[in-house]
């Protein structure tokens, strides 16, 4: 894109503190092997049970698949160097999110009260984190839900979170890293139509996308909404409404077979040729679930998470570690899941010899949760923190423009392209009253929103 | 009931009251969530049993009772659990009447499907009109805010869960008694008969003066309450309800609980609940390939075992008898 | 105007889909009287097999050389059909109908975890047929000439089924055996064939919707349990066992689907079991179904 | 004085005339039988009256009252049980069962809900006692699929009995039984509804039972009454000769 335009948008993004085409600072990180101080006291060396339940099967398992994907590959390296504080191996008990949300609570029961797990992770349905955080907290177990990550687990389910935390940013960003990116690349956008999946995602992702852009842009209207039920994939009915409705963008909370399906579909119908098209989880699957024939240009999102060639490779040597880590025991390039999962256990791990250096021997869950609280880490996808208040992890929101470049048989970001936002610009401050107190929004991040943001001046 | 009968009931009730104390938490709940869902199966088997009718759409009674709880406990702020058995049962009650009327009419193959596509609305109704039902992300059901005995009982402090699942455990225990004597008496009095009547020559029991569609429809209703009121002792267990317990493979679930324990016996569903969900749990934990475990499981019983386990059992010791009487004579 | 043009041609090739499937499942029960739970499976099977072979001769072969893949795919389908009918469905005929809905709702289960188990997760597609047709304009708006074409092959297998069982000798036997078992068995007719071909058949079908569908979406995990329900819808409205009523049902369910789309979103799944329910209500043996 | 009466009562299936515009009449306290060829209209006739069947016209009465268009129920309070020619039992109930639910019914109880069936003593022991009276006493334990075809038949018609009706029609309760069965069949039947002082109508092919054991004889022919009178008359009667024994005089 030209000098000027660029320019100007890095203008407009100022005013969330947010970066187009750049960003990242160098820095150690998870899975480098680097100097670990020596644990003090004396470590058991029975290994350490972590519970993992995710998608293996159904049309979600393309999410579950790299999540597991990345919890074997943090595993193994952590194992390799002797295990937790050089003497406790992990072992991993897997279990079927596909199941159902009551088998996985069922599940969960037994991995802590029959297994006797030390740790559970993995969970990536917004349906079953709010299912399972409060069976977590019963239970006492120290959790690290990978996704899941719909904002009413903090917000209402588990509203003072003790032993379950969240290192994936929460679903309200995905609609509003969309929003700042569909109004950084097409600032004249008016007509907003919608296609979601027919599930509290799609209608998070809706509800954020309309609400940031109408503060964003002057005068947006939706003209058209379509909410198809999760998992079908026969869209053309929809596309042809979306036609009929003329927008100058649509907002897509599609994902996985379904957007896969979807854009094939909408390719045939002409429809990128006559709309621009905002997607939050375009490249969320498996990077390589997405066709040559993808078009480019597509705004394609990683659920405001993390996406293999970002940061990039001179900026944050970490992810270019990682990326050729994973992919070659995996042979694929990691998604957001991966990243989540992979990053989840080394948080663990870094709380866990914090709290062995504070303490010595093997730390108490307390201590363990008390090093979790605000802890910071250089992750894949750039630097991750863990607000104390809420027990949610936030990263830079990332998100950039579809392009089918050399050197990969799917398409990827244009680099130029890629809007990296800092986390607290878009959510909620600490203590933001939560839905009900106060407010009736359906998340804290949208009565801030409403609240905080200054409106568009018609320009 | 024989005396020999009698003990066989006495022995088994005071190894469940001993449970909890053997067995310990994990055991216990999981026992809990097996008692509840038997209720449902007594339920169910009332009309597939006793009356003939498969029923393909339980789901929805076991949603009801579920939603009804949830929703009480959301909107009027409810927190006994005997305030939500009343609520439940009734509204239950009331969905079961109402698709009686609708259902019964029609018999075989006709009434499954009908009760599938009904359930199915339902299913559609939770699933969409999420500002009242959360939709998928469901309505929460936490134990904390439950109180037994009209109050006496709550769970507050420290280490709540364990003595939620006790106390629960045989609040559950009590109630799948009463219910399993209630049906009991149900299957053998006058009106329980009709109904074998009815399902085994439906010509005949018109010929007897009998109005058919009056006792399906009663029989639908009894069913429908047993099995609202399962729903209802389910949610607290589970800490939440989504669309999911209305979704049609959970009345499937239900069917699988009749035939693995077998449908032309009482205690066979009972049974048949239990042993699925540790079968469910289990297949669940071992091998992320669940679905080929249950499927072949159920495919093998049906092609071989069709009186299910209870059945089963029964033929083998009514042979074994046979043996002996023989040898003795 | 051209919307509406374009829905009509969406709802046209959905109905096309729907009536194979439907068709094939009303054909199963109408000969050996047997829901079919697994039917939805077969469907899916045809959409993986495929995509699969299309994918794996994509290099090789000539893009419209591919279309000999969704023929050969559905005759792939059919032949796994013909082996379970002899394994596993045959033990059942004599058996109650809550044996025979079970053990198809196994093998639902089994099946559903065999296609993960050789395909895995990632979504298949076979876009290079579609593509290798180009599109036309309508209106000013460019609809792929692959839908048209299918709605057409839609069409032939409609009257090919239909001109199968009403004028050739096998359908005869086919209708006498669904009419009155015992008697077709006392005239000499040989039952266990025509079960197994009328099973073989069904499975065909189902297989073929899959393969005609793929090119255009995708073959993903839980396709098969998702289009199992909506059959049953289509075969409700239309009437168990009768291929008219499929066609019929068909018809009315995708137009309807289009419809609240396109109108009342919110509403389009109730509306579709309302429907059946409400056939059902007032002809419980549809609205083409031969009394039971 | 009639206690059923039809008027010109027409059943048609397409071009046959089952039942052609027949005048019947039953008296009370008869033992009467319905004879003719196969095809000749009596199982019709029969079905016509239990509501089985709907007639295309006529008029059916029980006493005076008009009961051409009441329900099966109606029918039976007003007093008209039916057998059934092929058995037609409660295959997986027991033999009691079978009995006690004919009594259940009889008296109303059968939305009794709450309540052992097997605690009413009342109907128990009835039941048992009609057993017995059957010669069924041995086997009220037994399921009735487990009953020999003798039984069965017997089984058949005691429930039927049980309703305790005015009249009851009994369609060939010695079909399908062999020649010694027959005859302790029909003495036990007979013996039983004569001291119940219950009106029967008997469909039966067998002359000689016929004969030997009916105050009234029918005889039916394509739907029409060929004739009807006391056994020796009708033994004499030509035409029942020539189209029922297939003799001529």
């Amino acid at each position: 894109m030209d000098k000027e335009k660029l320019e100007e948008r890095r203008g407009f993004l100022k005013q969330f503190g947010a970066t187009l085409g750049a960003a990242g600072l160098g820095a150690a990180g998870v899975g480098s092997a680097h100097a670990q101080a020596k644990p003090k006291g004396n470590i058991p060396d029975r290994p350490v049970k972590v519970g993992h339940i995710t998608f293996l099967t159904g049309p979600a398992e393309l999410l579950g698949g790299p999540g597991q994907r990345g919890h074997i590959l943090a595993q193994e390296e952590i194992n390799a160097q002797g295990g937790l504080l050089g003497k406790r191996k992990i072992e991993t008990i897997f279990a079927d999110e596909a199941a159902g949300t009551d088998a996985n609570v069922k599940e969960l029961r037994r991995m802590k009260l029959s297994e006797n797990i030390g740790l559970f992770t993995g969970v990536i349905s917004s349906g079953n984190t709010p299912a399972l955080g409060p069976v977590a907290e019963e239970l006492k177990l120290l959790t690290l839900f990978n996704d899941g990550c719909t904002d009413f687990l903090f917000d209402k389910a588990v509203p003072n979170p003790k032993y379950t935390f969240r290192v994936t940013n929460i679903q309200s960003a995905d609609g509003i890293t969309a929003a700042i990116g569909a109004a950084t690349h097409w600032p004249k956008a008016r007509r907003v139509a919608s296609i979601q999946p027919d599930y509290s995602y799609g209608r998070n992702v809706f509800e954020h996308f309309v609400l940031a852009l109408g503060k964003l842009l002057p005068g947006t209207e939706v003209v058209s909404e379509s909410w198809p039920k999760l998992f079908s994939t026969d869209f053309t009915p929809h596309i042809t409404k979306i036609l009929a409705a003329k927008p100058d963008v649509l907002v897509v909370g599609l994902w996985g077979g379904d957007y896969v399906a979807f854009y094939k579909q909408a390719l045939r119908y002409g429809l990128f040729d006559k709309m621009k098209v905002a997607t939050t989880l375009a490249f969320g699957g498996s990077p390589q679930a997405i066709g040559k024939d993808h078009p480019d240009g597509v705004l394609a999102g990683v659920h405001a998470n993390y996406h293999f060639l970002y940061p990039s490779a001179e900026r944050w040597p970490i992810n270019k570690s990682f990326v050729e880590r994973y992919h070659k025991r995996w042979k694929e390039y990691p998604s957001f899941e991966a990243d989540g999962a992979y990053v989840a256990l080394y948080l663990y791990k870094q709380a866990v010899e914090k709290a062995n250096q504070l303490l010595g021997g093997w730390p108490e869950d307390e201590a363990i949760i008390a090093m979790l609280e605000g802890a910071g880490i250089n992750s894949p996808a750039g630097y991750l923190y863990i607000r104390a208040d809420n027990h949610q992890g936030y990263k830079d929101a990332v998100t950039g423009l579809s392009k089918r470049l050399p050197g990969y048989d799917f398409p990827v970001w244009d680099p130029a392209s890629i809007v990296s936002i800092p986390i607290r610009s878009i959510t909620a401050p600490p203590n933001w009253p939560k839905p009900g107190q106060g407010h009736n929004e359906s998340t804290a991040a949208a009565d801030w929103i409403k609240k905080t943001w200054p409106a568009a001046r018609s320009a | 009931m024989s005396r020999r009968a009698a003990a066989l009931v006495a022995g088994v009730v005071i190894v469940l009251a001993l449970v909890p104390v053997v067995l310990g938490t994990y055991q216990t709940q999981l026992l809990t969530y097996g008692l509840t869902l038997a209720i449902a199966a007594l339920g169910f088997n009332l009309l597939l049993g006793y009356t003939g009718l498969l029923s393909f759409g339980h789901s929805a009674f076991l949603g009801t009772g579920a939603y009804t709880v949830a929703l009480m406990m959301r909107y009027l702020g409810v927190s006994s659990l005997e305030l939500f058995i009343l609520g439940g049962v009734v509204s239950s009650a009331a969905l079961a009447a109402l698709l009686g009327v609708v259902c019964v009419r029609h018999t075989r193959i006709f009434f499954a499907i009908l009760t599938l596509a009904l359930s199915q609305v339902l299913w559609t109704l939770a699933y969409k009109f999420f500002w009242i039902t959360g939709g998928t992300d469901g309505l929460r059901v936490p134990f904390s805010q439950l109180t037994l005995l009209g109050g006496l009982i709550n769970f507050p402090g420290a280490d709540a869960f364990a003595r939620f699942i006790t106390y629960y455990y045989y609040y559950v225990l009590v109630l799948f008694c009463v219910c399993t004597a209630l049906m009991w008496l149900i299957v053998n009095s006058p009106f329980g008969k009709t109904l074998q009547a009815i399902r085994d020559n439906e010509t005949r029991a018109r010929f007897l003066g009998v109005r058919i569609w009056r006792y399906r429809w009663l029989a639908f209703l009894v069913s429908g309450i047993f099995t609202g009121l399962a729903g209802i002792l389910w949610v607290p267990l589970n800490g939440l309800v989504t669309p999911d317990v209305l979704y049609w493979p959970q009345s499937g679930k239900i069917v699988f609980f009749a035939v693995l324990g077998g449908f032309r016996n009482f205690a066979g569903p009972i049974v048949g609940a239990v042993i699925f969900n540790y079968l469910e749990v289990y297949a669940v934990a071992v091998t992320q390939y669940w679905q080929i475990t249950l499927g072949v499981i159920l495919i093998v019983l049906v092609t071989f075992l069709p009186a299910g386990i209870v059945g089963t059992a029964e033929r083998l010791r009514a042979r074994l008898k046979k043996k002996r009487a023989e040898q003795f004579s | 105007m051209e919307i509406v043009a374009l829905q009509i041609l969406n709802s046209l090739f959905y109905a096309a889909v729907l009536f194979l499937i439907a068709a094939g499942l009303s054909l199963i029960f109408g000969v050996m009287g047997i829901v079919n739970m697994a039917h939805g499976m077969f469907y899916a099977l045809g959409a993986y097999v495929a995509a699969w072979s299309v994918g794996v001769a994509g290099s090789a072969l000539a893009p419209a050389a591919l279309f000999i893949f969704l023929p050969l795919a559905a005759v792939a389908v059919g032949v796994i059909g013909l082996a379970i009918e002899s394994t596993l469905i045959r033990p059942f005929y004599r058996r109650p109908e809550e044996y025979q809905l079970l053990v198809t709702f196994g093998l639902l289960l089994v099946l559903e975890d065999v296609i993960r188990l050789v395909w895995g997760g990632t979504p298949l597609t076979a876009s290079a047929l579609v593509d290798s047709l180009g599109l036309v304009q309508i209106g000013g708006l460019p609809y792929p000439v692959y839908n048209i074409l299918m709605i057409g092959v839609g069409v032939i297998a409609a009257a090919g089924i239909w001109a199968f069982v009403y004028r050739t000798k096998f359908g005869v036997l086919l209708r006498a055996t669904a009419q009155d078992r015992r008697m077709a068995a006392a005239l000499g007719i040989d039952v266990g064939r025509i079960y197994v071909l009328a099973f073989g058949l069904g499975c065909f079908m189902a297989g073929l919707a899959g393969a005609i569908v793929v090119p255009t979406q995708a073959a993903v995990l839980g396709m098969g349990v998702e289009v199992l329900v909506i059959a049953f819808v289509v075969v409700v409205i239309g009437g168990l066992g009768s291929l008219e009523g499929a066609l019929v049902g068909a018809l009315i369910v995708s137009a309807l689907r289009t419809i609240t789309i396109q109108f009342w979103e919110e509403i389009e799944l109730a509306a579709l079991y309302l429907i059946a329910a409400i056939v059902l209500l007032i002809r419980p043996t549809g609205l083409f179904g031969r009394k039971t | 004085m009639s206690l059923l009466r039809t008027e010109n009562l027409k059943k048609h299936f397409g071009e046959t005339r089952a039942v052609d515009g027949v005048d019947f009449t039953v008296n009370e306290g008869e033992f009467l039988s319905l004879v003719g060829t196969n095809g000749a209209g009596k199982t019709t006739l029969v079905n016509l009256i239990s509501a089985f069947l709907s007639p295309d016209s006529g008029r059916i009465f029980v006493g005076d009252r008009d009961i051409t268009h009441a329900s099966v129920d109606e029918r039976i309070r007003a007093g008209i049980a039916r057998s059934f020619q092929l058995v037609n039992l409660f295959d997986d109930l027991s033999v009691l069962d079978n009995v006690a639910l004919s009594i259940f019914a009889r008296e109303g109880k059968t939305k009794r809900i709450f309540a052992l069936a097997e605690r009413d003593a009342a109907v128990t022991r009835e039941a048992l006692d009609l057993l017995a009276e059957f010669g069924l006493g041995g086997k009220s334990g037994a399921r009735a699929r487990d009953l020999a075809q003798g039984e069965r038949k017997l089984l058949d018609v005691a429930v039927a009995y049980a309703l305790r009706p005015k009249l009851l029609f009994l369609d060939e309760p010695t079909s399908g039984v062999s020649t010694r069965d027959k005859a302790q069949i029909m003495d036990t039947v007979s013996s039983v509804v004569r001291g119940g002082g219950i009106t029967a109508v008997v469909i039966e092919h067998d002359m000689d039972v016929v004969f030997k054991y009916s105050d009234r004889v029918v005889v039916m022919h394509e739907g029409r009454f060929l004739a009807d009178g006391p056994p020796d008359e009708i033994r004499r009667n030509s035409d029942v000769a020539k189209y029922l024994l297939g003799t001529d005089v």
